[in-house]
């Protein structure tokens, strides 16, 4: 099936009819995870401290495929965003205020930093504008660890600990993930998908019909910084401690990558799925495969390039 | 004086870097394929030329004669058998080209080869001890010998490359086939055949590169990803396709760290490659007429 | 479809988990996570044989004497892998506390790890005793669960301050000293600073600094750094490094025919691929560790024997003080005769042990550092024969220190 | 309704447009004609924004173009198609329509079922671009740059790769969209095409006019004459 914004290639009975079944699985699953930590109780922390992180996850890799899948520019650099949204968090918390008002200032903050380096950057297409973010990523990460007055350096910023509950994160990362989730799904079906879909296909031919490529794309930038940027704040508060070489690291922007590789590139479902398997696959490397886990990455990795560089979704479309 | 040693340090800094982006460069010259894998092939040779001196004492130089052969048929056998299938593969998205996929699949054999280092060499932190490897040449300002002579052969290279793109068969067909491969293919050259060696060339590249970086530095499983960004920088900044720009580019790069270290602080001698990278990529458009529009 | 078998099999596993969670107490849980692969692996390797060597010890022992039970209850010891990934190993201890039950935690090395990992213990009440984590910071936050067995980063450079201030009072050195200063942009390295400029500003009459500079780390060009620190007419070399930069930093000091009066670079300079890398270019290099196994104290040294049998070659402070950090847990169980955590936690808060093998021979948490032990660090220097010479503190001291370096004769 | 003063774009040395001067008028179809390497498509990619000239002026409906990026030209109301066909392969042909009606200037009022009426492609409103032929290829780009509500269409060798009868039905259809009152300025190879479809042929030769004036006329005057056969014996 074509999930690809308003348009329809489809029958829209059978179409509409799809969509409520995802809806209502949607709320299902969101259900569910809402009540998991107060059905299990005190017990359950290992797993609302897990679940944060999958949720996180979930919702990163999401906003991050409206750049990378529906605008089809790979970013490296999308740690650079939840770092931003860690710090902002990091320093206002400290500053006194509460974590919930710290939340939309780390999304503008995210999402201006975006449109700072991506109004320049988002003209290179392809590799170029993939090398020019493991520049900007990196470069953003050296640039607070040598910021030490605001970001604490390399020893970063501990926030006070209260005696707050875990649910706090994991209810902000749960709404975090469905708003990433139905962010996906209204960016597809407005006007503004269809035109990042145009430019993803062909600039010229896009900029041939009136859009403005430059700024579409610096939108889609600015959108998904911003909800990596809420990320990077609720993940300041489930730590309580920001440090350059963690939330700016490189590898967090491959995660998101990874994730989405895995789940299918340019969908609503296959990212969020992808960040599920990968949070699992964490797992279950760290406990069985302790010495291997980057290796069989980079196995997964090249085995979904040579078999099935669309990953999980066009697996199961064919499965189907 | 000082902005004398300075330029002095960083050109023969440059010389280093040079080395480690030549392989960089010249797989993505005729192929346009960024190597994400580059700096695994500088960390591996760094290992080799580690092993064949801890075992028989044999100077990286020397090592190089068996490393550099051994990655030319590795890059070939890497490139026919994967790269090459991932290239005429489908893209992410129908319609697009596999430049991504073959991107990642690269960065995905970086990771593996990162891996294999550290179930082979653990995550410690080796050095070659070389004789001459305190030893300075003095040019008005002592200068480590090590240094010279990666200096020397980076040089060296940039001639030889220089002489063997403009003055063989093979070279000649990488050229052409960096210029247009369909047009190449016409006038009846074998474009996969003149990919592969163009790709065993460049891991040969970067092995040697790595070779001569192991007489400067510690090795461990994470020696090539600082490598790595440096060289996209110098690749960047030398405008993508001669080696002589990568020389420039590298020297360029030396010079601009240096002088950051010297006149602002130590600490921002990284910072330096980041920013010009993203500046000249987003600055140059002009001169980088193939960046800005697939 | 298998997105959904998968999240019903993930939420199943967490259930299944998080029933397991109390266990009788007829045996004593102990639980660390350890980087025991990723960048830290070497260190976490080191750690994990210290804390088995010292759990295997208490059990050849009959185990440890807890009053409430009446007897001797074996110490079991679960050590799960955290990558040295902070996200990792705060879930892994959180798994530790929760789902495997244990009594109180030992904790992982890093600072950087530990700092991110120590919000556990405080949240979940448990205590908490790290010989891997020296960052001040993690002892600024109030906690009152967290017990730190490493001496503040800044306690060492306050160290090397007062043992270079004995050696002026020798006479061996001018006073003022001038001090070049290079660190590394790390946690380590900005405590190191910021110790050394406290001390600097504390004693104008002994010491100035000439100059004050950050480097990152993994750097591949040392060149500016030397160049600003021949241009800086120092008599004091000091520079707080990890183990490549060391290398490469000290390389380039050679070559460009650099001399101090004394040169450290923190805590590395002692390392035997060090001397066979750089060779007689490490000669007096002076180097600051937490424990190291020259250390004369008798525990100590029956601690090396008894370690170096089984798992080889000591090289850093890790083992010694992993070893430690399941002795002073034992201790606190001992002391508070009960597995009760809040009693634990006060057995090591009012603990005061002598006999341990760190230097100083005492282990304390005092209030005022936020339980981070205040101990000196013990300083070593390379003698030109290859041996190691304990030149600081003086109870420990194994001989006098080449002050000043003596020039070498030629520089190639 | 669109002239070019004096436009000149240079490529380094090499001057692809030298000096050209032009008006187009409404309700009118042009073709562009001239050998290879005329400077054709440079002289239709400065009208459409997407190369800037060197020199000279561009006024659209007296509004002043020069220098406008490809996509403001589009809003101002110039429609255009590729000389190698370049649709959004992965959109259906709906979706083509829609995007360009939301772009290109109207805020989507474009009435997409009588453009997809006019250009014969009802049928496959709902198929991705990639399952279409090439000759629907060409009508989707028609059919695209109409939807942005262009006053003026520029068609880059619509015929081109066409058989006889595509060609014949290609030919229709650039008549019809002349008669929904929009201009056409086209380029093309495909001569009699030309000549039957045409009032006015503009000849381009080494990035200059060489000949202006009905289609017959000027394919039958000496200069062109000499430049075609120049070019091709």
């Amino acid at each position: 099936m074509n999930r690809l914004a308003a348009g329809s290639t489809s029958d829209d009975r059978a179409r509409s009819s799809a969509g409520r079944r995802q809806v209502a699985i949607a709320l299902a699953v969101a259900g569910v995870l809402a009540a998991m930590p107060l059905v299990l109780g005190p017990g359950g922390s290992y797993f609302t401290r897990l679940a944060i992180i999958g949720l996180l996850y979930v919702a990163s890799a999401a906003a991050w495929d409206l750049v990378g899948g529906l605008t089809g520019q790979v970013s490296f650099g999308h740690a650079a965003f939840f770092g931003v949204g860690a710090y902002v968090t990091a320093i206002l918390v400290r500053g006194g205020i509460p974590l919930v008002l710290t939340l939309l200032p780390a999304a503008v903050a995210a999402a201006a930093y975006a449109a700072a380096w991506g109004w320049p950057c988002l003209r290179l297409r392809g590799p170029f504008f993939a090398i020019a973010t493991i520049g900007v990523g990196e470069a953003t990460r050296l640039a607070a660890l040598l910021w030490e007055p605001v970001t604490g350096g390399a020893t970063g910023l501990t926030l006070p600990i209260g005696r707050s509950s875990a649910l706090v994160p994991y209810y902000l990362a749960l709404g975090l993930a469905a708003a990433s989730i139905g962010i996906a799904v209204l960016v597809r079906r407005s006007r503004l998908g269809l035109g990042l879909a145009c430019v993803r296909e062909d600039v010229d031919a896009a900029e041939s019909i009136g859009i403005r490529s430059g700024w579409i794309q610096v939108q889609a930038l600015m959108i998904s910084a911003a909800i990596v940027g809420v990320a990077g704040s609720i993940y300041a508060r489930y730590l309580f401690y920001v440090e350059p070489g963690d939330v700016f690291a490189f590898n967090r922007s491959i995660g998101l990558i990874l994730m989405a590789i895995i789940g299918g590139v340019n969908s609503v479902w296959g990212p969020p799925t992808g960040a599920v398997l990968f949070l699992g696959l964490e797992q279950v490397l760290a406990a069985w495969f302790p010495a291997a886990h980057l290796g069989i990455y980079g196995l997964l990795l090249i085995a979904m390039m040579l078999f099935e560089p669309r990953g999980l979704r066009a697996i199961v479309s064919r499965a189907c | 004086m000082l902005f004398l040693q300075v330029l002095v340090f960083g050109i023969i800094l440059g010389g280093v870097y040079a080395v480690m982006a030549y392989g960089l460069g010249l797989i993505y010259g005729v192929m346009r394929i960024v190597n994400l894998a580059h700096g695994a092939v500088l960390m591996l040779a760094a290992y080799g030329a580690f092993e064949l001196h801890a075992r028989w004492s044999l100077d990286p130089l020397m090592s190089a004669v068996l490393i550099v052969p051994a990655a030319y048929w590795a890059g070939i056998l890497l490139f026919r058998h994967v790269v090459a299938r991932v290239a005429a593969g489908p893209a992410l998205e129908p319609g697009q080209t596999a430049a991504m996929p073959v991107m990642l699949l690269l960065f995905g054999i970086g990771l593996c080869a990162r891996n294999l280092a550290y179930l082979v060499w653990t995550g410690d932190d080796r050095t070659i001890a070389l004789s001459y490897g305190l030893s300075t040449i003095d040019i008005g300002i002592p200068v480590a010998t090590t240094r010279v002579i990666v200096f020397a052969i980076a040089l060296a290279t940039t001639a030889g490359l220089f002489v063997v793109f403009r003055h063989t068969h093979f070279g000649r067909s990488v050229r052409a086939v960096a210029r247009d491969p369909v047009a190449a293919e016409l006038s009846g050259i074998s474009v996969p055949r003149v990919s592969a060696r163009a790709f065993g060339a460049g891991t040969a590249l970067g092995a040697f590169g790595g070779v001569l970086l192991a007489t400067l530095y510690v090795i461990n499983p994470e020696f090539g990803g600082p490598f790595l960004l440096k060289s996209f920088c110098i690749i960047v900044l030398g405008g993508m396709e001669s080696m002589p720009g990568i020389l420039a580019g590298a020297m360029t790069l030396g010079v601009a760290e240096t002088a950051a270290g010297v006149y602002g602080g130590a600490a921002w001698q990284d910072l330096v490659s980041f920013v010009l990278l993203v500046l000249i990529l987003v600055a140059r458009p002009g001169g980088l007429p193939s960046l800005v529009r697939r | 479809m298998s997105r959904r078998s998968h999240l019903a099999a993930v939420a199943l596993a967490c259930l299944a988990s998080a029933c397991g969670g109390a266990r009788p107490d007829d045996e004593i849980r102990l639980g660390a996570t350890l980087p025991l692969t990723g960048k830290e692996a070497r260190a976490g390797l080191m750690f994990k044989n210290g804390y088995t060597l010292a759990v295997e010890e208490l059990n050849a022992a009959g185990g440890v004497m807890v009053k409430a039970a009446g007897r001797k209850l074996p110490v079991r010891l679960e050590i799960l892998d955290d990558k040295s990934d902070s996200t990792t190993a705060v879930q892994l201890a959180e798994h530790l506390v929760t789902v495997s039950g244990v009594h109180a935690l030992l904790s992982t090395y890093e600072t950087k790890l530990v700092l991110a990992q120590s919000v556990v213990p405080e949240r979940q009440q448990i205590p908490y005793v790290t010989g891997g984590g020296a960052a001040s910071e993690i002892f600024k936050r109030d906690f009152r669960w967290v017990f730190g067995l490493l001496s503040s980063v800044e306690a060492m450079a306050g160290t090397f301050a007062d043992w270079l201030a004995a050696e002026q009072d020798g006479g061996r050195l001018p006073k003022p000293a001038r001090i070049a200063l290079a660190w590394e942009n790390t946690a380590h390295g900005q405590d190191f600073r910021n110790g050394l400029e406290e001390r600097v500003s504390r004693t104008p009459d002994r010491f100035t600094l000439v100059m004050n500079e950050s480097f990152e780390l993994n750097a591949k060009d040392f060149t500016p750094l030397m160049l600003k620190l021949k241009a800086s007419d120092a008599d004091v070399f000091l520079s707080d490094t990890h183990y490549p930069d060391f290398i490469l930093q000290h390389k380039t000091y050679l070559q460009m025919g650099l001399h101090h009066a004394v040169v450290s670079y923190g805590p590395r300079g002692a390392e035997r691929t060090a001397r066979e890398t750089l060779g007689a270019g490490v000669d007096h290099l002076v180097s600051g560790q937490w424990w190291t196994p020259e250390l004369p104290y008798p525990e100590s040294k029956a601690f090396v024997a008894k370690y170096v049998p089984k798992y080889g070659e000591i090289g850093g402070y890790y083992p010694g003080l992993a070893y430690e950090s399941v002795k002073t847990m034992a201790a606190a169980i001992e002391a508070a005769g009960t597995l009760d955590r809040e009693a634990i936690r006060g057995a090591l808060e009012s603990m005061d042990r002598t006999g341990a093998i760190i230097p100083g021979g005492r282990v304390y948490f005092p209030k005022k550092t936020g339980f981070q032990i205040d101990n000196p660090s013990v300083l070593v220097q390379n003698m030109p024969d290859g041996s190691l010479r304990i030149i600081y503190p003086p109870d420990a001291t194994t001989g006098a220190a080449v002050v000043p370096i003596p020039a070498r004769a030629t520089t190639h | 309704m669109l002239s070019v003063e004096n436009l000149t774009k240079r490529f380094g040395g090499l001057t692809a447009v030298n000096g050209v001067t032009a008006r187009f008028d409404a309700g009118t179809i042009t073709a562009i004609i001239g050998p290879n390497g005329a400077g054709k498509t440079t002289l239709f990619a400065m009208i459409a924004g997407a190369v800037q000239p060197t020199g000279g002026r561009i006024l659209f409906e007296g509004r002043e173009l020069t220098g406008q990026r490809a996509d403001a030209v589009c809003r101002a109301g110039i429609g255009r198609t590729f000389q190698v066909v370049r649709p959004f392969w992965n959109l259906s042909v709906l979706e083509h329509l829609r995007a360009a009606a939301l772009f290109g200037g109207r805020r989507g009022h474009a009435d997409t079922a009588g453009i997809l009426a006019l250009t014969g492609l009802e049928r496959r409103a709902d198929d991705p671009a990639r399952t279409l032929t090439l000759a629907d290829c060409r009508r989707l780009e028609i059919a695209r740059a109409l939807a942005t509500g262009a006053r003026l269409i520029l068609l880059d060798e619509t015929m081109a790769g066409l058989t006889a009868e595509e060609t014949q039905s290609a030919v229709e259809l650039v008549k019809r969209v002349r008669q929904s009152g929009r201009t056409v300025i086209l380029i093309e190879h495909v001569l009699p095409a030309v000549t039957g479809l045409a009032e006015r042929a503009l000849v381009l030769d080494r990035g200059a006019v060489i000949a202006d004036g009905p289609p017959r006329e000027v394919l039958a005057s000496p200069v062109v004459k000499k430049a075609y056969l120049g070019e091709e014996g």
